[in-house]
């Protein structure tokens, strides 16, 4: 297992409706959890995963989907079991589409 | 457009939960932002949930308020460790006491989870009695059975001791795995990749013939939701009093004399009066029922 | 003349063979208890030899019988033969009876295989491609004796081979016209066949083996195994190039990214209006995955290399679709579907484990010496095709610009994970086949698919269009630039990657209109056996490991 | 120590009617001068269904004869390798019989029948889950052991290492066998040492009066939470339920 947290620069999310969790730790795939913090300007993330290695494309693949979306002003918690940078990719998209809608969605 | 079926067996817990309650009604107790996660996993190295692996929380059903547990089969098997099985007790606990019209027991877990065997083996019993006391206080329980993992180990048990077992054909419902049973028997006992074979030991369709299971439904959330919307409609139910436990007591007597060398479930379809034993693994669930129901109506008449 | 020329050796040498062979053998017929004494009668040292074996059916009782022959009077065999799937195949060579092998796959047995060479302990004359060692049959391979499965003979010893009739018909057809011996097993003998695939004149013996033939579901993937990440690169290839070249003939390999676009044909193609626009006519083995795609009427013909096991009953029901006999069961030829591939279709898709910066393809993986199978065949331009079709000349023109002689040109394409299980690469910088040729002595390193014959990567990243690639560098940075977060992926040039998206030789999902969030199982017009079963209307019978109910 | 020896240090000798039948045993004896009806499982038995169902009947019938009377308090006997491994019971659902084993257990309870778990020999998962977990109070005879799945199997089913297991499994009582790890975790209420024989029908009696003095109610996270062997469960439960 490795843990690690990164913050990166994001503009400011354009409002937080919900806190989200999507996914499921089992092989393979991740569970991503959004919250919201106190830093408007930046993103929060910290990851838990059982891939130990890898933090380089971690970075490349959070600042990615930072830089696409506006998740400032969020915590991102991933728990992870070995899932790939796509199924991470599609994780965070769904998480965070699922935090920007309504409760009854 | 396409079929909007959400298939009960792939669904995640969450999902299962909000689609099968009242759309927008679920409230979380011990909800994934407070990480109760296990510090037992994390010491063996082992990947962590915030929910431990189990969704708890009221909702309503219906119109009517409810209790829910979903386990998350896909998480650790859906195993049972101390803060899931604190979870679900807790949730027990405290329906004995508010007295929703019911509880629901989404089950799906092989069992004890073996990183904290211990705790996980402790947390079963504790469920067990919770259940019987919030079965006690008039709150039923009903266990909906229909995951990846079926409801084996202790959940299995748990999941007998409810008032009403709603399980989809795939569901799965036993106490030891088939896998357990090969390397400790031999595969000649059981051939734990003859997955037909498995089904026919442990699937739905076996347990509802028996009469363990209450229902079978269809693999669709929409199917489980109508199948406990039914069960909470207001019946008699016999208290856990002697005569009736000395009926069930009966009933189980009845079973072993009836099915003295029974291993196959095909035996147990012949003797639920079903015409083509050997094709009722591939019946769809209505035809199925249609068909058990038909033969009981003979076998009774 | 001194002497006289002999023209008829290869006679004198069956009929020398069918009197040793005669003591044990009732006319054709032999009882199984003989049939090792048979063989031992029948072989002579320094023969070639087809135990018939593909990637599906196998005479797996003429195997059996193989390896209890007596090993110092059976030897120094070549064996000659599609695959080395059974764990006997490969026991001949440890029991000193096999000394050279031609063949194409070894699946199963790759691994031991590559432990055999490299302890000197057998020789590979060369991995070929079905196709080529079918060729090869005719040429200078030709077996003096093929041990082949049927279903059933009849009394005269004509063969039913049905729907897995497979390669038997090459195998026998060349040992029977060029002096060998032909022994069949099957399952059953019957009075009268359903249909006489095999003439019994070309059958010198007859076995009916204790248990039926084994037929391995190769090509049943379950839906249920398939991910999202594969309904996104489905969607993909759907629109970014099935919807692009108006792909109506087409040949699928076996994996979970293929199914996912065979089941994505009712639901999203359908909804983007191209039923009756793309996949009509197939070279596919009949894959339960295609039956949602039969069912909606997207599907025409197709041609099948074998059968499937379960999916008998249901082929047989779709006579319309299927190559169907007066018997009314199907009847597969891998020969002339490889051939159907390779001429008469304009797209092959399939999966590869590894990529490398040119686009050359391999599945070969240290260790292992698994071979090709049919995909290079179906996954290479045809050079010597002649007919036109509007997919196959707008790729020849993408391809070659403006020629002063029109062509066209094969599209082919990979579709690969950038990353597989436990975050290995797809893409790479060196291929593990160069490493597996150099420890296996092979004079090639074994590439599935050249780069040049490679049209189309597509990913999760996206779908790159190689065939419009100018240069060795514009080619290298499309294919980084699909390449994911692999070490390749990263090393892309950003401009040069945002340059070649500029000019539609790089699509991302957003630049095909797709919604990456659609991209859910949900989408999938089947999404477990069971859903196959009730799509095919009870016709398709699973074997039991894929059932879960 | 030999059957009959277990009882007559327990109970007395011919103070008791504890008989062994195969696997099952039952009878009545005193406790305290108080008289208790004996049940349970013996020789390690593999808990099948007819010896599941054996335990329901003595149960029921223990519940039937005292009804209109002072409920006597039951004492089981623990001693199970966990369930019968086998298709057939497999087939006519095992846990089933198991819950209904758990189902007349509650009976009891409810009716007044104070119940003492004695944990001789084995105790393992399933067929401990049944009834003997249930239990007011636990006891753990001396060389009694309690698990889920011994280490090296734990090891084979979680690909954890063996090593990595038995050196965690000094720092934690909550994966590896034994009865001090169920103490500490609650779910074992008292051990009784080796070397306490002579004490055995005092031990039993103290039990048997905190068993009948304790409330009804399912105290085993808050004993595991003292003992600082199982400190998550009660913060749980009391989040969720208040």
């Amino acid at each position: 297992m490795e843990r690690f947290e990164i913050t990166l620069p994001s503009l400011h999310v354009s409002a937080l409706q919900q806190s989200a969790l999507c996914g499921v730790v089992s092989s393979g795939n991740l569970e991503v959890m959004i919250e919201a913090n106190s830093t408007p300007e930046s993103c929060h993330f910290e990851v838990n995963t059982s891939a130990d290695g890898f933090q380089d494309i971690w970075r490349a693949v959070l600042a990615d989907f930072s830089e696409r979306h506006k998740v400032g002003g969020l915590n991102i918690s991933i728990n992870d079991a070995g899932a790939t940078p796509a199924v991470v990719s599609l994780r965070l998209t769904q998480a965070y589409e699922e935090s920007q809608e309504g409760s009854d969605a | 457009m396409h079929n909007k079926r959400v298939s009960f067996f792939e669904a995640t817990a969450r999902t299962r939960v909000s689609t099968l309650v009242d759309s927008g009604s679920f409230t979380e107790f011990c909800p994934p932002s407070k990480r109760f996660t296990s510090p037992h996993l994390a010491r063996l190295d082992a990947p962590v949930a915030f929910d431990d692996g189990v969704v708890v929380g009221s909702a309503r059903l219906d119109g009517q308020p409810v209790f829910i547990v979903a386990q998350e089969g896909k998480f650790n098997g859906g195993a049972v460790g101390e803060v899931h099985g604190a979870k679900i007790r807790g949730l027990l606990d405290r329906a004995a006491v508010e007295k929703p019209v019911a509880v629901l027991l989404l089950v799906d877990s092989g069992g004890v989870r073996l990183h904290e065997a211990n705790a996980g083996l402790i947390a079963i019993s504790e469920i067990m009695r919770a259940l019987m006391a919030t079965q006690a206080a008039g709150v039923p329980v009903f266990a909906l059975v229909g995951g990846s993992c079926g409801a084996f180990g202790g959940m299995g048990i748990v999941t007998r001791l409810c008032d009403e077992v709603i399980m989809s054909e795939e569901g799965r419902l036993g106490l030891s795995g088939p896998e357990v049973i090969e390397t400790v028997k031999g595969v000649g006992e059981f051939d734990s990749r003859d997955r037909s074979l498995v089904w026919r030991v442990t699937g739905g369709k076996v347990r509802r013939a028996l009469g363990e299971a209450t229902q079978l439904v269809d693999d669709d959330v929409a199917a489980f939701r109508e199948g406990a919307i039914a069960a909470m409609s207001p019946v008699q139910r016999s208290a856990n009093d002697l005569a009736t436990l000395k009926q069930q007591h009966a009933t189980l007597v009845q079973r072993r004399e009836k099915h003295a060398h029974t291993v196959d479930g095909i035996e147990v379809w012949r003797q639920a009066g079903f015409a083509h034993p050997e094709g009722v693994a591939m019946l769809s669930a209505s035809a199925f029922n249609e068909q058990l129901n038909t033969s009981v109506a003979e076998v009774k008449s | 003349m001194s002497t006289q020329q002999e023209w008829n050796t290869l006679g004198q040498s069956r009929t020398r063979r069918l009197e040793r062979a005669s003591k044990f053998a009732e006319g054709k017929n032999v009882h199984p208890d003989h049939i090792v004494q048979l063989l031992e009668a029948v072989l002579e040292p320094g023969d070639r030899l087809c135990v018939e074996g593909n990637n599906q059916k196998q005479a797996d009782f003429l195997a059996r019988a193989m390896v209890q022959t007596d090993p110092q009077q059976v030897r120094d065999l070549h064996l000659v033969q599609s695959v080395l799937a059974l764990p006997e195949h490969v026991d001949l060579i440890e029991r000193g009876q096999v000394s050279r092998i031609d063949f194409s796959f070894a699946g199963p047995q790759a691994g031991r295989l590559a432990r055999l060479v490299e302890s000197n302990r057998i020789t590979i004359g060369a991995i070929h491609t079905y196709l080529e060692l079918f060729g090869r049959y005719f040429i200078d391979l030709t077996p003096q004796v093929a041990l082949v499965a049927a279903q059933m003979a009849d009394r005269q010893g004509n063969l039913y081979t049905g729907a897995n009739t497979e390669d038997t018909p090459a195998i026998v057809e060349a040992t029977a016209f060029k002096g060998g011996i032909v022994i069949a097993q099957v399952n059953q003998i019957v009075d009268t066949l359903p249909r006489v695939d095999i003439p019994a004149d070309w059958v010198n013996f007859v076995v009916q083996a204790p248990t039926p033939h084994y037929v391995e579901p190769l090509f049943t993937r379950d839906p249920s195994l398939i991910t999202e990440t594969q309904v996104l690169t489905a969607m993909i290839a759907i629109k970014g190039l099935y919807a692009k070249y108006g792909i109506t003939r087409l040949n699928h390999g076996i994996g979970f990214d293929t199914a996912a676009i065979e089941l994505l044909l009712p639901t999203y193609a359908t909804d983007l209006g191209l039923k009756g626009k793309i996949c009509t006519h197939w070279a596919l083995n009949p894959h339960p995955t295609l039956i949602p795609a039969i069912e909606a009427g997207f599907v025409k013909s197709v041609h099948s290399f074998g059968s499937e096991v379960g999916m008998e009953k249901y082929v047989a029901a779709r006579p319309d679709i299927f190559f169907i006999g007066a018997d009314g069961s199907m009847r597969s030829n891998r020969a002339f579907s490889q051939a159907a591939g390779h001429y008469a279709c304009d797209l092959f898709i399939g999966s590869t484990l590894q990529i490398d910066l040119h686009g050359n393809s391999s599945t070969a993986t240290k260790d292992r010496i698994a071979g090709f199978g049919g995909a290079p065949n179906m996954g290479a331009d045809a050079r010597g095709r002649r007919h036109a079709s509007p997919a196959w000349i707008k790729a020849g023109q993408e391809a070659r610009g403006d020629t002063y002689m029109p062509r066209g040109q094969k599209l082919v394409a990979q579709v690969v994970e950038t990353f597989r299980e436990h975050m290995e690469p797809a893409f790479v910088e060196h291929l593990d086949a160069w490493d597996l040729a150099k420890a296996a002595k092979m004079i090639l390193p074994p590439v599935m698919i050249y780069s040049e014959d490679l049209t189309h990567i597509i990913t999760e990243e996206g779908i790159c269009h190689l065939l419009l690639c100018r240069s060795d560098e514009e080619r290298e940075q499309a294919i980084r630039g699909v390449a994911g977060y692999t070490p390749v992926g990263m090393g892309r040039d950003k401009r040069a990657v945002e340059n070649l998206r500029d000019r539609g030789i790089i699509e991302r999902p957003e630049d095909l209109g797709i919604d990456t969030r659609q991209a859910n199982r949900d989408l999938l017009a089947a999404r477990s056996i069971k859903d196959l079963v009730h799509a095919s209307g009870g016709l398709y019978d699973p074997p039991k490991k894929f059932r879960n109910w | 120590m030999s059957d009959v020896k277990v009882f007559d240090q327990l109970f007395g000798a011919n103070q008791h009617t504890v008989r062994v039948d195969g696997f099952f045993l039952s009878g009545s004896a005193q406790v305290g001068g108080q008289p208790v009806a004996v049940m349970g499982t013996w020789n390690a038995a593999p808990m099948d269904g007819d010896l599941a169902l054996a335990i329901a009947a003595e149960i029921l019938r223990v519940v039937e004869a005292d009804v209109g009377q002072a409920p006597r308090p039951i004492i089981f006997i623990a001693d199970t390798q966990g369930q019968a491994l086998s298709r057939h019971e497999e087939v006519l659902g095992l846990n089933g019989y198991f819950a209904h084993v758990a189902r007349c257990t509650d009976l009891a309870r409810r009716s007044g029948h104070t119940i003492v778990t004695l944990i001789h020999g084995e105790a393992v998962s399933g067929g401990f889950l049944a009834y003997g977990l249930l239990g007011d109070i636990v006891c753990a005879m001396p060389g009694a052991q309690v698990r889920v799945m011994d280490l090296r199997a734990m090891s084979r089913v979680t690909k954890i290492d063996f090593d990595r297991l038995q050196s965690l499994a000094k720092e934690s009582p909550v994966f590896a066998p034994g009865a001090d790890n169920y103490w500490r975790m609650g779910g074992v209420t008292t051990l009784w040492r080796d070397g306490s024989e002579q004490d055995w029908p005092n031990l039993l009696a103290a039990a048997l009066t905190e068993a009948i003095n304790n409330p009804k109610t399912d105290a085993r996270h808050q004993l595991g939470k003292e003992r600082g062997g199982r400190t998550l469960a009660a913060q749980i439960g009391s989040d969720i339920s208040g």
